[in-house]
């Protein structure tokens, strides 16, 4: 019922190139991530299957039919906007109970509904409080609410967790899956959370200014990006170039500097350049030492971050900084000390297709 | 029941002649509706066949008698035209009802000797005190007045409005409204004025002590006249209704309610304190009005541009 | 916030004389109906024997029906086109945009009573005289730019995703102007409404030439007895006035609310 | 959405059509009639209205200037007076908000000829005004206010104020005081946040009061007749006394026509001044 | 110049306490960040110190000074609002120069700094563009941008960086640290980003409805929380009920179930109820093992979360879940395993004080 079809969108505000040539499939019952830096098109995307912003050229289908033309209330979404969206005239109850009313429900229906999802977002208590009366958290929640009480086929939802603290977040989170689960909703979820678009989602998209980098499924986006902006935007990555060497079983990259780090891969070619990366967690920092560590990628720490769970390094490896997360119960490193990077990188597929 | 539409003037007015309709709408078995409508707006009535029986003056009469909006007053029904005045013969398509006299009204403190000639008015000494309405009928008449008293006529009106423009240098306020020119007589900004005689007693109620002179040229004379309006259906009930208007009854009210000399002949007014009688008609100023409206327009104009601008 | 002392004061002495300035012709009218003589302030006296006569003059009550009727029929009609006419210009965004707007603006600045006698010929050549919709309708036209130009203003402002948020959980564009945007725009729409009645109530220029027999409207009847009268009868029954509309805005305000809601901060 | 757009302009357009527009094109032709000795029309085309308005100096400066010219003081003031009104009233805390609403909208229950009588006893020289300046010491004997223009710009303010009021309540509480709050977290004073932030968000506002008010000070009426003693000639008084006293439609017509000519060209050249010197502008178009 | 005192503030909402008697300082050119759930107070608490919401009670006192009465703009602190506040009618430049055009900076100057602002919320390119022309996270840097480019004494910043994604968040995170360090800024920041409160601030606050839990510096709030509530808010914290026992060099709290957890701790006693804590990342999972684990707690797993970094296990530990987060490079785990759980706990001071 919830299949989402965009067909070669584009927008374009003034001289202004939002989206280009946007295609992507949703489907149906999949919980889709789109992941992108701040400005690169995510809520326009979205506004666009939604019907609340007509695209400049392409088509969505919902379903098998072509929406393109149909107004936003026939569409059967549910749609979180970035700005809430509440209406200031309306208690908390009335906001999400409206789209019930309009669907000419039974008080009763409707008044189990609505508190229903408004336990969900643990505003229950709230329900007579108008939008004004409520903290930022608060109002994010009500939005939240407001879509998913008409549990339409299909849920947009642009970065509807941003305001909420980490615990209520992942409560959410948790709600959200299973309810998206338990009735099969086809949903796009819009954030900048990483970790919440690789951990709830099927599959991810990337976009880089207005087009999309990569979809793919979590794991993929993260262990196999399909270029280096993929690499450096999903989670950190350190970025490596040079000349592959030592081929075989123990392949090489050969740095600029004469260093060299141990990389894999697929279809590695010795002699060839190419372009690979480390995730921060992929690296152990050993205080440097000339004998062992010889051929190395070496580093001075920089500075030490906590962080809670772990905690930051940023090292300095020739003119680039790189943010090494790291259990505290490794050999002591303070600012100053020389280190050294043991890791094995992984040579990016696309780079070595271009090549 | 057959239902009788009649545009008066509104309030006091339409009172007055409204006191005794029940007999009538008795008598004949009908009820008469008043509405409040005159001048343009009357006749556009008239015109549309909404009303059956309107209210003019001198200029609107003569308008509507040249529009054909109205009927020949029939005298087999409206059989009290022949105890009318003559002056209140307007002509076969209407008839005067009743007549009010126009003088000055003076603050007795503070204009003396009182005056006894519209001239008066333009003595320097009151300059700035003295007030006079805008273009109205009596005002046109007053203009009349001096063309004639300065060698004009309806005619050749120059003299007139040279003298009027003197009188217009003197004047602070044109006043509008009956209970404007109260207050400016109350607040002592004007002595003396062109007034109504029964506004005047009206003042008075209100406790401001005023002087009317009729001036020696004449009063001037403020004419209310009824017409029937061509093709209604009740155009009988109507002339039955003028003839009612005449009757001994309201010409009796006209006196009494609004202070107007009936336009009837021979009424016994004792104990009211209205001028009445032949010479008081006879004595009225009234000017040919069917030379004045052709010149209205102008003469409207000609009044802004060199009485009223300064 | 914070409020100074002296930012207070000259707050409410600002507000003072605001009030004092648009009321104070009010003031003198409601001490006149009071007094026993005549239309002098300050009065002599204390009498209220001039709300009695009210009743005594059944043609000003039933003016009075007359005009209420019709300032209903009229703010009705009027704010609900008018309403309708701003958020459609907002949207429309045709060639015809400049010169719709000055169309509906137009009425202002032309005197009414030109346009009456205009349309009273016009009428009176096509046999439809004596309606009371053509009455309604000719005050209409001359009340409509207020709620247009009231309503645009709030519209100017107006965050469009509030009416989106609607379409998105199902409503119809219809539903959503009924529920989202007309609810938000009210502190534009019952001034209209109040505006348009008033406007109507009070209307002499139009009704003059348009009103029939049945429809003889105050400001008919008060224009013709303020040429012979002019006694603190007037004052009373402005006073009345004054009073009933007091009553009926804070009816208003119980059922609808006049007052606005408040952003927080 | 163009299709809703329509509909929801036909009705007005409609009534328009019937009940204006056709009177208009009527009044259009009527000016170029001419008119019998006893007021009818007469049908044949003359440019002689027109003729006789615009080549004589009492219509174009006497009335017509006159008319723009008090019009447009008039409005200038009761935009200040209304503007300081509505921003007394949203700033007024809510529960005080509706009454002071209802304060503002009390004056126009009352019939205006009424309420202009009473105006005239508060300027009147014994009047309350008059008294407390002489009784302040301000004046040493009571001033002439009434009958002169600045008699009946005061009475054409006392009459626009409170539709200003209203056209600007409405645009002034749909601006979020946040955002004022944000112009004082930068430093701005409360004026200062006034001036930047408010007072440009509230254009439309400003806009609409001022199209109101100068369309209903340009048909002024009663005031000029009662405040100006008969002096102040007024277009509205001379269409209305050309049509009812001189009974000369055609002309009255013209004097209209010309007045509506005027009054929206002298309102185009002020909103799109407004428009293009406020840097408010771009702000209104988008989104 | 810029130490702020908070004395007894409370703020009260209709019938609703919204604050409850804060005290609270933060020193000159200090990072203090204010953590906690949605609807405790914290938006609240920033306004009251910027002057725009009045308290019910008590007072704030800027560089010694009390200026509870003092409005707004007298008080030199620039804010960003949690919801931007930004002036629709006015160019993102406009917005920036604002506060610069007030204090009558020359026009070159008041141009070199916004553009210098700007560049620091990689926003130059946007100089021209109205609110209304912004992605939400391009409208969160001008209200960024608007609040810095004052260099103000105090800054509060309300969630400044909620809409932005990882890497541009953490670009911020540097800017505003360096400019903050640079300048001396006392600063006050709202988030609900754990990781960013602990690894920016000096000392981090933990709200909990209306009031202080605890104020501390990360580390201490992170190892050494203060309540069950501080334990449970910051971090994920799984909680343990029990009997102390085995005093001495290797204490241990016994479980309710008969199983023990090792525990370390100030002042324990044997034979004292004391509730312990554990952090995800101080637990190791080992495949169920009836021999070696005897006496440990045992879970199984319920679902494996990828999460980029690390994978979050959940694990079902009697009728509780834990999250677990573990490198992917142990030994294999599936949902349904059995496991046995590794770990020392740490019992929580106030508890043991309690007791
Ligand atoms: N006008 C009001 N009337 C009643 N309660 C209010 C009002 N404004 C705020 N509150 C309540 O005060 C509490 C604190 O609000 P505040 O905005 O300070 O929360 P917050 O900590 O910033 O939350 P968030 O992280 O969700 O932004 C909330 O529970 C909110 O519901
Ligand atoms: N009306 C407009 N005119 C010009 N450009 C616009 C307009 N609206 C949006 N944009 C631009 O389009 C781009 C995409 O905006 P969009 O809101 O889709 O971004 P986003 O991916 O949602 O970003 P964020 O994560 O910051 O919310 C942005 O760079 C924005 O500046
Ligand atoms: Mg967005
Ligand atoms: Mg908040």
């Amino acid at each position: 019922m919830g299949q989402i079809s965009v067909r070669d969108i584009t927008k374009v505000w003034g001289a202004f190139d939002a989206l280009k040539h946007i295609d992507l499939d949703v489907r149906e019952g999949e919980f889709l991530s789109i992941l992108g830096p701040s400005g690169c098109g995510k809520s326009t995307l979205l506004r666009i299957i939604a019907g609340l912003e007509a695209p400049t050229s392409g088509q969505i289908h919902i379903a098998g039919r072509d929406v393109t033309r149909d107004p936003v209330w026939k569409r059967r979404i549910g749609l979180v906007f970035q700005n809430f969206a509440l209406w200031p005239h309306l208690t908390v109850f009335r906001n999400v109970s409206m789209g019930l009313e309009l669907r000419r429900l039974k008080k009763d229906e409707i008044r189990r509904r609505v508190l229903e999802a408004l336990r969900m977002v643990q505003l229950e208590p709230l329900a007579e409080r108008l939008p004004s009366q409520l903290s930022g958290g608060q109002q994010q929640r009500v939005a939240l609410a407001r879509a998913i009480v008409l549990k339409p086929d299909v849920l947009l939802l642009d970065e509807p967790l941003s305001a909420l603290d980490k615990n209520l977040r992942q409560d959410m989170q948790v709600e959200l899956k299973t309810l998206q689960q338990t009735l099969g909703l086809t949903t796009v979820f819009v954030t900048h959370d990483q970790e919440e678009a690789l951990s709830l989602s099927d599959r991810v998209v990337v976009m880089d200014r207005g087009a999309i980098g990569q979809v793919d499924v979590p794991e993929a986006i993260y262990n196999r990006p399909a270029s280096e902006y993929v690499a450096r935007f999903v989670g950190e990555a350190f970025l490596f170039r040079g000349i592959v060497s030592g081929s075989g079983a123990r392949p090489m990259l050969r740095l600029p500097d004469g260093t060299s780090v141990p990389v894999e891969g697929e279809r590695l070619q010795t002699g060839r350049e190419a372009v690979a990366f480390v995730r921060p967690e992929w690296v152990e920092l050993e205080p440097y030492d000339v004998h062992s560590h010889t051929g190395a990628p070496r580093g001075v720490i920089d500075r030490l971050m906590f962080f809670g769970q772990t905690s930051d390094y940023l090292v300095r490896v020739a003119d680039r900084q790189l943010r090494v997360k790291r259990r505290p119960d490794g050999p002591a490193l303070s600012p100053g000390n020389d280190v050294a990077l043991i890791c094995k990188a992984r040579v990016l597929a696309a780079q070595v297709d271009a090549a | 029941t057959k239902e009788l539409v009649v545009a008066a003037f509104g309030g006091a007015y339409t009172d007055a002649i409204k006191k005794n309709v029940a007999t009538f709408e008795k008598e004949n078995g009908v009820t008469v509706t008043f509405v409040p409508a005159s001048g343009a707006d009357g006749l556009a009535k008239a015109m549309a066949r909404e009303v059956d029986v309107i209210h003019a003056d001198m200029a609107w009469a003569y308008r509507g008698e040249a529009q054909g909006a109205f009927e020949k007053l029939d005298p087999a029904i409206v059989t009290n035209l022949s105890t009318l005045y003559p002056k209140a013969r307007f002509s076969d398509y209407g008839v005067v009802t009743n007549f009010g006299q126009y003088g000055i009204a003076y603050n007795p403190k503070e204009v003396s000797p009182a005056p006894t000639s519209w001239l008066d008015l333009w003595d320097p000494q009151y300059a700035g005190a003295v007030t006079t309405a805008g273009f109205d009928a009596a005002n046109i008449e007053l203009l009349v007045l001096m063309a004639k008293l300065n060698g004009g006529s309806e005619d050749n009106i120059d003299p007139g409005f040279a003298k009027m423009a003197e009188l217009g240098k003197q004047i602070t306020v044109f006043y509008s409204q009956h209970p404007q020119l109260l207050d400016l007589f109350r607040n002592g900004e004007v002595v003396m004025a062109r007034w109504l005689r029964g506004r005047v007693d009206w003042a008075r109620k209100q406790g401001v002590e005023l002087g009317f002179a009729v001036p020696k040229e004449g009063a001037i004379g403020l004419v209310s006249t009824v017409h029937v309006v061509k093709d209604r259906p009740n155009k009988e009930l109507a002339m039955k209704f003028v003839n009612y208007l005449l009757s001994e009854t309201s010409q009796k009210t006209y006196a009494s309610d609004l202070g107007y000399t009936p336009a009837r002949a021979g009424l016994d007014l004792t104990g009211i304190d209205v001028p009445y009688g032949e010479d008081v008609v006879g004595s009225l100023l009234i000017a040919d009005w069917k030379k004045i409206v052709p010149q209205m327009d102008a003469w409207k104009e000609r009044w802004e541009k060199e009485v009223v601008a300064r | 916030m914070h409020k100074t002392i002296l930012g207070t004061t000259l707050w409410y002495l600002g507000t003072l004389a605001f009030y004092v300035f648009l009321l104070a012709p009010l003031a003198i009218l409601v001490a006149v109906s009071f007094n026993p003589v005549a239309m002098v302030f300050p009065p002599q006296g204390f009498t209220l024997a001039w709300y009695g006569t009210i009743l005594e003059k059944p043609d000003f009550l039933h003016a009075a029906f007359a005009s209420t009727l019709l300032g209903v029929m009229t703010a009705v009609i009027c704010t609900g086109f008018g309403v309708l006419a701003a958020i459609g210009l907002r949207r429309y965004d045709g060639p015809l945009k400049g010169p719709i707007t000055s169309l509906l603006m137009a009425p202002l600045f032309i005197p009414a009573v030109i346009v009456a006698l205009a349309l009273f010929q016009i009428l009176f050549m096509m046999g439809i005289l004596n309606n009371i919709w053509t009455l309604v309708a000719a005050h209409v036209v001359v009340t409509i730019p207020y709620p247009v130009r009231n309503v645009m203003a709030q519209l100017e402002g107006f965050e469009g995703s509030l009416e989106e948020a609607a379409l998105s959980v199902g409503a119809t564009p219809r539903q959503a102007l009924l529920r989202v945007t007309l609810p938000l725009l009210k502190a534009s729409i019952i001034p209209s409404l109040i505006i348009t009645f008033v406007l109507s109530w009070n209307n002499y220029t139009v009704s003059v030439f348009l009103a029939s027999k049945d429809w003889v409207t105050l400001p008919l009847q008060l224009r013709a007895y303020l040429q012979y009268e002019y006694q603190p009868f007037v004052a009373a029954m402005s006073t009345m006035l004054i009073i009933a509309s007091v009553v009926l805005l804070v009816l208003v305000d119980r059922t609808v609310g006049l007052g606005a809601m408040r952003k927080r901060g | 959405m163009k299709r809703p757009a329509t509909i929801l302009l036909l009705p007005s357009v409609t009534i328009l059509g019937a009940f204006f527009v056709l009177p208009l094109i009527w009044i259009l032709i009527l000016s170029f009639l001419g008119s019998s000795p006893t007021g009818e029309v007469v049908g044949e085309f003359t440019l002689g209205n027109y003729a006789r308005f615009l080549t004589d100096s009492y219509y174009l400066t006497d009335l017509l200037w006159r008319t723009i010219r008090l019009a447009a003081v008039a409005t200038l003031f009761s935009v200040l007076v209304g503007y300081v009104g509505a921003l007394l009233i949203v700033r007024a805390d809510p529960a005080a908000q509706r009454w002071m609403i209802l304060l503002v909208m009390l004056p126009l229950w009352v019939n205006l000829v009424v309420r202009t009588l009473a105006l005239m006893v508060v300027l009147g020289r014994t009047g309350p005004l008059n008294q407390l300046l002489v009784g302040l010491g301000i004046a040493d004997r009571p001033l002439q206010l009434l009958y002169n223009e600045t008699a009946v710009v005061i009475g054409m303010i006392q009459v626009a104020v409170p539709f200003v009021v209203m056209a600007i309540y409405g645009v002034l509480q749909s601006i979020p005081r946040q955002l004022e709050h944000a112009a004082m977290t930068v430093g701005a004073t409360p004026l200062a946040a006034f001036r930047r932030v408010t007072l440009p968000l509230s254009v439309p506002g400003i806009l609409a009061g001022s199209v109101l008010a100068f369309g209903i000070n340009i048909e002024s009426f009663v005031v000029p007749i009662l405040l100006g003693g008969g002096r102040v000639r007024f277009m509205s008084v001379a269409a209305y006394e050309t049509a009812t006293v001189s009974n000369n439609l055609p002309f009255a017509a013209t004097i209209g026509i010309i007045l509506l000519v005027v009054a929206m060209a002298l309102l185009g050249l002020y909103q799109w001044a407004v428009r293009s010197a406020g840097r408010a502008a771009p702000a209104l178009q988008a989104g």
